[in-house]
């Protein structure tokens, strides 16, 4: 008997612990982080079938994706940014829908940020030279928020903004299709 | 420069004879009635009652009540005069002028914006984190918030008055001393609800009319092709997508405006002195200077930084 | 220490009382009382908020819907007749007839909450739309919470007396219960006129 | 029958001892419950409840005081690193979240939760279950926020948790979300101690204490309870409904662009906020009646006075939350009714005070320790009654309102009003609650260098309010010149904590090796002086009778007392409403492990809440079975035969 307590007692304080850390990590914001020197923009990938050697950025999901401050940050970034002016509240008008599951160029982190940093056709201007790498990281998980693929605990409740599509903590966990434009991997 | 007890209009003067009025009466009694604890508690005085705790004589109890009830009565006497005096003060600071200059203000996460009404669009300037005003002249300020809530207090000038998103509301004074006046966001706001000042700055009405004219004028182009580079630096890298430089394709208004940067004597809504090593040192990591502020550490190349500071000196 | 003296004896005091007399009336006051006095202030804020829209409901957003809620109403309205019967039973240690009233009130209990459901929808403005939902969704909302721990007292108590022998307190925790169940039905009419009738008149 | 129900004492001979050692040995018997581990985390004796009330919401005060020093540490000189913004913003909103809602109320409601029963002469409290189930309620909230804090996910929006700051868009993760539940904790504790002890101050007064001799301790506690009964439901309201349905299900309660109000949040707020000052202050009051009888050994002056300014105190404080928000926009004219109510209040405040001292100056002061701390609240308390009436002025208000002015006032009020009649209280009724005297000579030390603290730390915040300082700055420009002050306050807050370190030496000394108390060392006048220390758990071996407002210092040589209560079951007396006489005999409730069980499960309620409604409902499920048991309980340690009471039957069942 006492031994199966110290077992359930172990368990149970491992869980608090992790759980305790996992809160740390999603509600951690650090602040005063050195940019790191050199050109502005990480190279990426555009395409897996891009020519040449494939560069694919450390994209430090996590630190991004599952964090609340960053993802929130993000959304501040879209609506500064004016990114609702094509892509709306997420629902899409000129640009593409962010909220549903379909996603032209990919919906994993480094892809996102290749559309953000570089842009992409039709009409997509590149960020790489406006925005910071973090910037466009907080928008890449605000982004991928909104068809939730983030983390529940970290996504955004509504702004305080008039409602005009579902906020990201009410999307239900979605599971992306990459349909691509026509052709669209042949572009550059 | 920053304080309550020195005021500089007429209003900021009612509120601190109002408040020298009240300490002093406060003051008297709290210090009557420190004497009097200390004088029923350790005197040696002849109405002491003998040792049964519950024997109190008819005398005693009635010096008790006599003292209770005119203890009582001075405090209703004193209240009522400083609710009338509250309200004197109060009548005069709601009395709003017929005709003031009007500036919108709205409060951001972490700066002030002051626009300047005119009838005339075109003529209204914008600024930040320093608003000009003239002496002897009503100002009426209108106050929103664009995010949270935040407070518009110069304590020299007025008292405070809240920006709560959803609502307008408005203050006045009549700066009647030229000089600076500080002020400081005094709601709680954020990460840097510390670090969110702001400037009055009073001055003879010719000297503010001068100021508004400069300031409705745009900067002149860049003269040399070290400012000219600068100015590149400026439009193509981050900067133009949140600030605005009057006479260029930089007109955002997500940070301050920057068109006359240089004519302002801090930056940072009041955080660093307005020289070229701050500004340097604010471009290159904000984050180290205010953690949390909007503004991101832009990576430029030392070359960039000289020449983006080098222009935005020009900016008068 | 003083010695003690006895003054009196309470050895022929009953053990067992009605109504005010008992305390677990007084618990059931004090819990009525909070609950209502937080519905009261929720129907402020209602009404507060009611002065931000030109419209009530606002425009664009339907009226709820009045069927439901008024059959509903008009059953709760029947619930008194057996939380009353139920009381009146107890009061005379009627086991048998307690038994037979709290299955009635049971049932009666059981379908209010369960229509309760489509009286939510009824609201037909969802909570997220605006503040005129957000505000109707959790007055009734927080009412159907009230509700739910009526009915599940109520269901608790039956079955109590369903399966155990039950000592002479449970007929006063009976009238108590049905004391408690007025509170939550009486409470309603105020919060059906403001929320269901009330759009279509101010 | 009507004999019995008469409290007036007929001439007797007293108990013999042995029949008094022979009823406490079988009352021991029925009322002592199981010992260890398992005896502590399932009893439910007001006492024992009410002790670790008292110790955890001690350990409150002094975890938010270390948060309190940190923040000092930082603000001790202009731009200080120490703590960066986003650790301070939390330190500080749980400083605040801490010493209002895990101390400040808990532990006046833990005072009363002991106190109330034994000073009105009852067995036991009215709900004892509940009050265990209170108390684990608030021991959930208790380890949430800490351990939030700990985990980097400590509230950092300020105590009051303004929106849009803590709303959805402007307050990501779930910071607010553990504030906002934090504060419901407190909620359900709160209340449930406050329906406990007014139930327990109308139907268990011992016979003969009329409402008219109601000691003004119970008088103060019986107000404030009724004071929480309408203030808390409007945080609930604010936070439990609003403020959590907006972040978590995206109701628009504070959305001005969906119809919702920003201002609406601070009305709902204000109006629990403001009367939680009086609940704070009125118990705090109470503790200060019996101190100043006892040590001037004079009954007190005025008791119907005292008693109505607590009752006027209380009805004021609902009307003037609007004093905390001159600074918006709202009409002017409803500000300065707020502002004739807010000076309006100062006039009972006043009134207790005079009163105390007429009782002082008619009385033989002696200069114990409680005595100082009354004498330490006079001259803090006052200091900050008068600048409170300065900030009921709306002009001078909107110079200081939300500046370090306010800061200082607040605490001049709380501690001054509060902290310091609780130090009071600790040293006067320790020694009813372990048998031990606290040290006097330690007491002293621990007087005056919590009063030089008090001033040190907190005077000068007066001034730099009004030199411009904003509360809730993590840190400010050396040009500012708040510098020196501040240095000033920082060793203030120092010497504070330096006194609560004495403090906490003299408990442990003297819990372990203190002078036994005795009965009554004070030779003080109230039933809870009647019986041990500490007292047992049935609390009286025979209920007293009370035949004036000081029983023990009446000339009688006995105490008179009712008997009749049965020994073989725990048995408590009820009495009537006013009168106090003797009604219906009340079966109280065995230890129970349910009130824990149920604590547990509404923990898992409102955590969950902030992750998933799922958990919700896992919780209320858990929960369902919990109130089956806990009356499933109740009825099988039922010991009959009962006598029955009906409108219409009298009648014996078993």
């Amino acid at each position: 008997m006492p031994t199966t307590y110290r077992h359930r007692g172990a368990i149970s304080l491992a869980l608090f612990t992790a759980a305790s850390l996992a809160a740390c990590e999603r509600e951690a914001r650090r602040l005063n982080q050195q940019p790191p020197p050199g050109p502005p923009v990480t190279f990426v990938s555009q395409s897996p079938l891009q020519p040449g050697p494939t560069v694919v950025t450390d994209t430090a999901e996590g630190e991004f994706d599952d964090n609340a401050y960053n993802t929130s940050e993000g959304q501040t970034l879209y609506s500064q940014m004016n990114c609702s002016g094509c892509h709306s509240n997420g629902g899409g008008n000129m640009g593409p829908a962010l909220m549903d599951d379909e996603w032209l160029y990919g919906s994993k982190p480094n892809q996102i940020f290749a559309s953000i940093a570089e842009g992409r056709a039709n009409g997509m201007p590149s960020w790489k030279y406006r925005l910071t790498n973090k910037q466009i990281w907080q928008l890449v998980a605000y982004v991928r928020s909104l068809s939730g693929l983030t983390p529940k605990g970290a996504r955004p409740a509504r702004s305080d903004h008039m409602m005009v599509s579902s906020p990201p903590n009410q999307t239900p966990n979605a599971k992306p299709r990459n349909s691509g434009l026509p052709g669209a991997s042949q572009r550059p | 420069m920053h304080s309550a007890f020195d005021p500089a209009s007429p209003q900021a003067h009612l509120i601190a004879s109002l408040w020298w009025w009240m300490l002093g009466v406060g003051g008297t009694i709290w210090i009557i009635v420190i004497a009097t604890m200390f004088y029923v508690s350790f005197t040696k005085h002849r109405h002491r009652e003998p040792d049964d705790p519950q024997h109190v004589s008819e005398a005693t109890h009635r010096r008790m009540e006599r003292a209770v009830i005119a203890a009582g009565l001075v405090t209703v006497l004193v209240l009522t005069v400083f609710l009338g005096f509250d309200y004197s003060v109060g009548h005069a600071l709601a009395q709003h002028p017929q005709r003031a200059l009007t500036i919108n203000v709205t409060g951001h996460q972490w700066w002030w914006e002051a626009e300047y009404e005119d009838p005339d669009p075109s003529k209204r300037i914008t600024t930040a984190n320093e608003i000009h005003v003239p002496v002897g002249q009503p100002v009426q300020f209108k106050l929103r918030a664009a995010d949270v809530i935040h407070s518009f207090w110069v304590p020299n000038l007025n008292g405070k008055r809240d920006l709560i998103p959803g609502y307008v509301s408005s203050q006045w004074f009549r700066a009647d001393t030229a000089g600076v006046y500080r002020g400081q966001c005094a709601e709680f706001c954020g990460l840097q609800h510390a670090k969110m000042a702001l400037y009055i700055v009073a001055e003879p009405p010719a000297k503010f009319a001068a100021w508004m004219a400069a300031a409705a004028q745009s900067p002149p182009p860049p003269a040399d092709s070290a400012r000219l580079y600068g100015q590149r630096v400026f439009l193509s890298s981050g900067c133009a997508v949140c600030h605005t430089i009057g006479g260029t394709q930089a007109q955002a208004f997500v940070g301050p405006p920057l068109t006359h940067l240089k004519s302002r004597a801090t930056i940072a809504a009041g955080t660093l002195t307005n020289t070229r090593a701050n500004l340097m040192g604010w471009i290159t990591n904000p984050q180290a200077i205010k953690p949390g502020v909007r503004m991101p550490a832009y990576p430029l190349t030392p070359l960039q930084l000289e020449a983006l500071v080098d222009y935005l000196e020009t900016l008068k | 220490m003083k010695r003690l003296r006895p003054a009196g004896n309470v050895a022929e005091l009953p053990s067992v009382v009605f109504g005010s007399r008992s305390l677990m009336w007084w618990a059931t006051l004090g819990f009525m009382v909070i609950e209502g006095w937080t519905l009261a202030l929720l129907v402020t804020a209602y009404l507060y908020l009611r002065q931000n829209f030109e419209a009530w409901p606002p425009l664009r957003t339907p009226y709820p819907s009045l069927l439901i809620p008024t059959i509903n109403l008009v059953i709760m309205l029947l619930s008194f007749f057996p939380a009353f019967m139920a009381a009146k039973r107890a009061k005379q240690l009627d086991t048998a007839g307690v038994k037979r009233w709290l299955v009635v009130l049971s049932l009666f209990a059981l379908a209010i909450l369960v229509i309760r459901w489509w009286e939510l929808w009824a609201i037909n403005t969802r909570w997220d739309t605006n503040a005129y939902g957000s505000a109707a969704w959790t007055i009734v909302g927080f009412h159907t919470s009230l509700l739910a721990l009526d009915v599940a007292d109520t269901l608790g108590l039956t079955l109590l007396f369903f399966v155990r022998e039950m000592p002479a307190r449970s007929f006063s925790d009976t009238s108590d219960n049905s004391f408690y169940w007025y509170f939550t039905v009486g409470i309603w009419i105020p919060v059906y006129l403001i929320v269901y009738v009330g759009p279509r008149i101010f | 029958m009507q004999n019995h129900h008469e409290p007036v004492v007929p001439a007797g001979t007293a108990l013999s001892d042995e029949d008094v050692a022979r009823e406490a040995a079988a009352l021991e018997e029925v009322w002592h419950g199981r010992s260890g581990f398992w005896g502590w985390l399932t009893s439910v004796d007001h006492k024992s409840i009410g002790k670790r009330y008292i110790v955890t919401a001690f350990a409150m005060f002094l975890a938010g005081g270390i948060l309190a020093a940190m923040m000092r540490t930082q603000l001790m000189r202009p731009e200080n690193t120490l703590l960066g913004p986003d650790r301070y913003n939390q330190i500080f909103t749980t400083h605040g979240t801490t010493m209002m809602f895990l101390f400040a109320v808990p532990i006046m409601t833990a005072m009363g939760t002991y106190f109330v029963p034994l000073m009105v002469g009852a067995r036991s409290i009215a709900f004892p279950r509940a009050n265990a189930f209170g108390y684990w309620t608030y021991f959930v909230g208790v380890v949430f926020l800490y351990v939030s804090l700990i985990a980097n996910t400590g509230p950092d929006t300020g105590w009051f948790a303004y929106v849009p700051l803590s709303g959805p868009q402007y307050a990501p993760g779930h910071r607010v979300d553990v504030w906002a539940q934090v504060v419901t904790f407190t909620e359900i504790a709160a209340l449930v101690a406050a329906v406990n002890i007014i139930v327990t101050t109308f139907k268990m007064r011992s016979p003969g204490m009329s409402l008219n001799r109601l000691p003004l301790f119970v008088w103060a506690q019986l107000v404030v309870s009724f004071m929480i009964v309408f203030a808390m439901p409007a945080v609930a309201t604010g936070s439990t409904l609003m403020l959590a349905e907006d972040r978590a299900v995206n109701t628009h309660w504070f959305n001005p662009a969906e119809g919702g109000d920003a201002l609406l949040w601070q009305h709902v707020f204000w109006f629990f906020g403001h009367p939680e000052v009086y609940i704070i202050f009125l118990p705090a009051l109470g503790f200060i009646t019996p101190i100043v009888e006892t040590f001037a050994r004079r009954k007190v002056f005025g008791y119907t006075a005292l008693v109505m300014s607590n009752i006027t105190t209380a009805f004021f404080a609902f009307g003037l939350w609007v004093h905390h928000m001159f600074a918006t926009p709202i009409p002017e004219l409803g500000q300065s009714l707020f502002t004739a109510a807010s000076m309006l209040i100062a006039i009972p405040t006043g009134i207790q005070i005079f009163c105390w001292l007429a009782t002082l100056w008619a009385g033989r002061p002696e200069f114990r320790v409680p005595l100082l701390f009354v004498l330490g609240f006079i001259f803090t308390f006052v200091n900050g009654g008068i600048t409170g009436v300065m900030l009921a002025s709306v002009a001078f208000d909107k110079q200081a309102h939300d500046t370090f002015f306010v800061v200082a006032h607040l605490h001049y009020v709380l501690i001054g009003g509060g902290v310091m009649p609780l130090f009071g209280a600790f040293y006067f009724w320790f020694p009813k609650i372990t048998g031990r005297m606290l040290d006097e000579t330690l007491g002293k030390v621990n007087f005056w260098l919590f009063l030089i603290g008090v001033n040190v730390a907190f005077f000068p915040m007066h001034v730099l309010g009004l030199e411009g300082m904003p509360r809730r700055v993590y840190t400010y420009l050396s040009s500012t010149g708040w510098g020196p002050l501040n240095l000033v306050s920082t060793i203030g807050a120092y010497v504070i904590a330096l006194s609560v370190v004495v403090f906490l030496v003299n408990v442990i000394k003297s819990w372990i090796g203190g002078e036994a108390a005795g009965h009554n060392p004070w030779n003080s006048s109230g039933l809870e002086w009647a019986t041990s220390s500490p007292p047992p758990p049935y609390n009286f071996v025979h209920v007293p009778v009370t035949t004036s407002r000081h029983p023990l210092w009446d000339t009688d040589v006995h105490l008179p007392v009712m008997t009749g209560l049965r020994s073989d079951r725990r048995e408590v007396l009820i009495t009537t409403t006013f009168d106090a006489r003797p009604d219906h005999r009340h079966e109280d409730p065995e230890p129970s492990i349910w009130p824990l069980y149920l604590a547990l499960c509404m923990g898992l309620t409102f955590i969950g809440s902030i992750f998933s409604p799922y958990l919700v409902l896992v919780g209320l499920g858990a929960s369902l079975p919990g109130l089956l048991a806990w009356a499933w309980q109740s009825l099988n340690s039922h010991r009959g035969p009962d006598r029955v009471a009906a409108p219409d039957v009298l009648a014996e069942t078993t």
